[in-house]
């Protein structure tokens, strides 16, 4: 029924200097008190823990972000058990991050925030955006964050009394623990008369291995 | 026995109550349920007809997709997220793929991303079908189901004939869409271009699923019974549902104009004529109401596109082994279901460090406590039907 | 023809055909709307349907699924209330058996031709809700007990109705005897329906609710409630159910054509030919119905519980009161 | 959307719709039938469609890319090398890759189509044969001999579009 031609706000990027982004990501971080960093067109606005939700009432209230798109968190270590290690030393820590935005011009920021990796602590967002209700449980029972005030923090996916944190990186993943890689038998080398193939390592490695 | 005067006094001043004293009944619907699409459970307290206080329990198809992406190299990654909303399995791979494509700095051909429009439309309009052919028959009603998933099977044949799935295309490559198979010495693999007669089947198909959106109008959208039971019922206003992270066409029911196809630019939609659909009342009349207009949108949507597919390659310069350079980027995109994103978090290796799939139909889940409260048993099927989730979906 | 009339006069050769003939054509009569209700449905929906048992068309199909119900195990819920369990497919179904005796065939075809043939009727149909509350509150399940309450809610509500728009039919006709009423439209040399019209569609209403019938089918609502007050039964419990509501659909059809439609008359048909052709004009004026009834059950959503009492309490009571005191005027006037 | 019309005008447009449906249906199955009487009657899959993995024994090389690449690990493969006596007297001794087994497990398999697209001497195939459920999972494994003979049902290469 309604034609929507607003206003593109997430341009391609252009080769110049400043991000057509630039812009808006300063002026949230001003408005929120944060550090904007713009990677590959996201808007990435860092804020303090004790912050993170007066920064999202701010960004709901003032900035007219009502929309609450997703929270998750992404825990940094430079010793992974389970899947492909960072090349860089990084800083160990849990990393909050929650995309919020706008239904009429489809902006969004994504707000993160860094937590300690032994008993991360943040306060729920669930009194600003209704949404975060479920998205904080996930992100409790995944990564053991347990979010203040949230009314009712108990497991989403997981069956009750499971223990650990499957998304924590020091999670093992049993089903590719309980069985032997099949591509680790018998390893040839790479055949040298099959074309532009030869040319490559084999594709995969076992992450464990 | 004596009854002295206070008693008779408050005796009398005793009011019968002519409110029955009820005992509340907690019902347990699902996860083996008719109406529950797969495996949700949902316990609510009733009070005769009237349910309060309704709890979803999800979980019971939980994959662990983000887990299992953190030990897969990108190509197969493709394959995992189709499994995801797997009624529209090929719209799943087009945000993951533009993320890793946006961190590679990549440049898709156009004609790849017209062959990613045209098939993603079509999973748009199976997955809207699906709906059409299941919401009545919550409602009820059984023959809609079979005229739409009539048309859906057309659709899925066309998408069948290009990627080899129906359900599970795994069509995308990192670059473009697939490319020839292997590079052997026989010719009996294939270039997995669009086939012949392609355009002309999807022509025919196209005023197919026109058509019968008119007999499901008529079927569907005439019949006073289903107006008394989809009218008014399960409203949701703009703000709840935008702080709920509601998306898509549940969203747009509620009247705001918000559709990721014209907002984030990432395939060529602004060179067709579409409209975005947007209902009025946000009740469970206007969700069905359009996504049936969105099935008509993208059918033109898809006849405007097979005039223009331009010629050229379907697949980028890409290594062979695909490594992805560091970076961080959140890619959505406008899934049947709603907003589909990955927040992609890349380290220079073959797979990815850490992926989060934001699904649409666990956000649009996630209202269903505040949607059903109060609601009667036969409308807690009503509105849970129409927000139109997949539980693959919801549980990843 | 004598050999029959001599048999007959013997009252236990006569008894023993008889229930010959009811356990013969009660299920015959169900499977045979049952095959039709699967064929027209899958036609309707661009379908094959049944195709596989017995070959051409797939005609076994329904013997072949009575065979499959007497197989399988026979299931009692540990909760369940064991007796009333049992009884309530046999209370359904003898609610059904029973309205058969009263549903003139054809001239002098009829189990028994009462004085009270029509308020027999109506009060025996009422019998199989009895049967379904029996079964829903037996089954010692939520959805089945919600079932069975929505079951008895629609039977208190739809029995007025129903009764109100025969009622009208009795007025006209000056009878409540089965035969007499179609004697009397014989006589008349019109089916009462068209006087009655508004009396015929709501008495059709009524009896799909009373059918629970979609749109009116709550008490089963397999979207909600699973299976309604069917949910726990199983193996030949189910099957009595489910040929009880095939042959409900055909005797309330009888009924209707017996009130509304002229019986097993046809006009232009001498008196001798309708002795024989009388239980055929019957039936197939029953399967016009039956079709309508399965037309309507693939074309109709559910109506909601409150939608259901609102229609029956705030348009057909009223209306057929209405209809019942017009028609009583135009007796008494004309 | 729909204005106001006269009460029961939505519900028969409905009826007409199943009514003209039943009718077309029965008089002319051929054209607007949907379905198929399957056991009897099969409809034919498309070219393209992912029905088994065939494999060409001959072609293999043992080269392990397929069983590295599969996200499920459901392809088994073992092999050893062999000497291949010259073609012509004092010509080289060759060796080459023998395969000794070669198993899918389709109960297992996700019918991504990775291990085709990788391998580099076309020794898989896709077929659209789709008739091969078991009643048991064990069953599901299919051995090289058995993966040999899907080959012949490997169709040839279709037209593109233009």
């Amino acid at each position: 029924m309604t034609s929507n031609q607003s206003d593109v706000t997430s341009e391609q990027a252009e080769t110049t200097t400043v991000h057509p982004l630039q812009e808006f990501a300063d002026s949230v971080a001003a408005a929120v008190g944060g550090e904007a960093e713009i990677t590959f067109d996201t808007v990435k606005v860092h804020v303090p823990a004790e912050r993170w939700v007066e920064a999202l009432t701010t960004a709901r209230d003032d900035l007219g972000f009502g929309y609450f798109s997703f929270l998750s968190a992404i825990e940094w270590t430079n010793d992974p058990a389970v899947g492909y290690p960072l090349t860089d030393e990084v800083e160990e820590r849990i990393e909050v991050i929650c995309t919020v935005g706008d239904v009429f011009e489809g902006r969004r920021v994504t707000f993160s925030t860094d937590l300690p990796v032994d008993s991360p602590t943040i306060a729920s967002l669930v009194d600003v955006y209704a949404g975060a209700n479920w998205h904080e449980r996930e992100a409790h029972e995944m990564f053991g964050i347990h979010f203040e005030g949230h009314p009712n923090l108990i497991h989403l996916y997981l069956p009750e009394g499971f223990t650990g944190n499957p998304l924590r990186k020091s999670f093992p993943l049993l089903s590719r623990e309980v069985k032997p890689w099949p591509g680790d038998v018998d390893v040839e080398a790479m055949p040298t008369e099959g074309g532009d193939a030869a040319a490559d390592e084999p594709s995969t490695e076992n992450p464990e291995a | 026995m004596s009854i002295d005067a206070d008693t008779i006094r408050h005796l009398s001043e005793v009011s019968v109550s002519v409110e029955l004293q009820t005992e509340d009944m907690t019902l347990n619907i699902g996860p083996q349920h008719p109406s529950t699409h797969g495996v949700l459970r949902l316990v609510a307290r009733v009070d005769g007809e009237r349910a309060f206080d309704v709890q979803p329990v999800i979980g019971y198809m939980h994959r662990g997709y983000e887990k299992l992406a953190e030990v897969r190299t990108y190509p197969q990654i493709t394959t995992i997220v189709n499994r995801i909303d797997w009624v529209a399995g090929y719209a799943n791979e087009i945000p993951f793929i533009t993320a890793a494509e946006k961190i590679m700095e990549l440049e898709v051909p156009p004609r790849a991303q017209y062959i990613r429009l045209i098939l993603t439309e079509m999973a748009r309009i199976c997955s809207h079908l699906v709906f059409m052919a299941s919401y009545p028959l919550e409602l009820g009603a059984a023959s809609p189901l079979f005229f739409a998933l009539r048309e859906r099977e057309r659709v899925l044949d066309l998408l069948e004939g290009v990627t080899g799935g129906r359900f599970h295309p795994n069509f995308n490559r990192i670059g473009g869409v697939k490319p020839a198979y292997g590079s052997g010495s026989m010719t009996r693999k294939w270039v997995q271009d669009l086939p012949a007669g392609f355009y002309r089947d999807t022509r025919a198909a196209m005023d197919r699923v026109l058509e019968v959106c008119d007999e499901l109008d008529n079927l569907v959208a005439g019949n006073e019974i289903i107006l008394a039971r989809t009218k008014g019922v399960g409203v949701i206003p703009v703000d709840v549902a935008a702080s709920y992270g509601l998306s898509g066409p549940n969203l747009r029911a509620s009247g705001v104009p918000f559709d990721l196809r014209k907002m984030e630019h990432y395939l060529p939609y602004d060179e067709l004529d579409w409209n975005v659909v947007t209902g009025t009342n946000g009740d469970c009349y206007d969700r069905w109401w359009c996504r049936l207009q969105e099935i008509r949108e993208s059918a033109k949507m898809i006849q405007q596109a097979i005039d223009q597919v331009p010629e050229g390659p379907i697949q980028a310069k890409v290594p062979k082994v695909i490594k992805v350079p560091k970076g961080e980027t959140y890619v959505r995109a406008e899934n049947p279901k709603g907003e589909m994103g990955y927040y992609l978090v890349t380290d220079g290796g073959n797979g990815p460090y850490r992926v989060k799939i934001r699904s649409a139909s666990f956000s649009n889940l996630s209202i269903l406590p505040w949607a059903l409260e109060g609601a009667l048993i036969p409308d807690i099927i009503a509105i849970m039907g129409s927000l139109d989730f997949v539980l693959g979906d919801v549980d990843r | 023809m004598e050999l029959l009339t001599d048999l007959m006069s013997n009252f236990w050769i006569a008894l023993v055909l008889k229930l010959l003939v009811v356990a013969l054509i009660i299920p015959l009569i169900g499977m045979v709307i049952g095959f039709a209700e699967m064929k027209l449905s899958a036609k309707m929906q661009a379908r094959v349907g049944p195709y596989f048992a017995g070959g051409r068309w797939g005609w076994a199909q329904l013997i072949a699924d009575g065979v499959k119900f007497f197989q399988k195990e026979d299931l009692i819920p540990r909760d369940a209330d064991r007796p009333v369990f049992k009884v309530a497919p046999i209370v359904v179904m003898a609610g059904t058996v029973a309205l058969f005796v009263v549903i003139p065939w054809g001239p002098g075809v009829i189990f028994r031709d009462l004085d009270i043939g029509i308020f027999y009727a109506l009060a025996i149909s009422s019998l199989t809700t009895v049967g379904v509350l029996m079964a829903g509150w037996a089954s010692g399940n939520k959805y089945s007990l919600i079932g069975g309450l929505r079951a008895a809610g629609q039977l208190i509500a739809y029995e007025l109705p129903l009764v109100f728009s025969a009622v009208a039919v009795v007025i006209m006709a000056g009878t409540m005897s089965m035969q007499g009423i179609v004697e009397a439209q014989v006589s008349a040399g019109y089916p009462f329906v068209l006087l009655q019209l508004v009396g015929f569609v709501v008495f059709m209403i009524a009896a799909l609710a009373e059918l629970s019938r979609i749109p009116f089918d709550l008490p089963i609502a397999e979207s909600e409630l699973v299976m309604g007050y069917l949910t726990e039964y199983s193996g030949f419990r189910f099957l009595f159910f489910f040929l009880a509501e095939f042959a409900n659909m055909f005797s309330m059809s009888a009924i209707a054509v017996t009130l509304f439609l002229g019986g097993w008359h046809l006009p232009g048909i001498p008196a001798d030919v309708l002795e024989f052709a009388g239980p055929l004009i019957l039936i197939g004026k029953s399967f016009l119905l039956v079709f309508a009834m399965i037309w309507f059950r693939w074309t109709f959503p559910r109506v909601r519980q409150d939608q259901l009492q609102s229609l029956a309490w705030k348009w057909l009571i009223p209306i057929s009161l209405a209809n019942v005191i017009l028609t009583g005027v135009f007796k008494v006037v004309l | 959307m729909s204005s106001r019309t006269v009460p029961g005008s939505g519900l028969w447009k409905g009826m007409w719709v199943l009514l003209y449906t039943m009718v077309r249906t029965i008089f002319k199955p051929k054209k607007y039938l949907a379905t198929v009487n399957y056991p009897k009657v099969k409809e034919t899959p498309v070219a393209r469609a992912r029905g088994v993995i065939a494999l060409d024994q001959e072609a293999c090389t043992v080269c392990m890319l397929c069983a590295r690449n599969c996200p499920d690990w459901c392809i088994y493969i073992e092999g050893h090398k062999e000497e291949i006596p010259p073609d012509k007297p004092g010509g080289r001794i060759k060796v080459r890759n023998k395969l000794d087994r070669f198993d899918i497990d389709y109960a297992l398999c996700m019918y991504c189509g990775i291990c085709v697209e990788v391998c580099p001497f076309d020794a898989l195939f896709w077929s659209p044969e789709y008739e091969y459920s078991e009643a048991q999972m064990g069953d599901m494994m299919h051995d090289m001999d058995k993966l040999q003979d899907w080959l012949a049902t490997v169709p040839d290469q279709p037209e593109l579009e233009k």
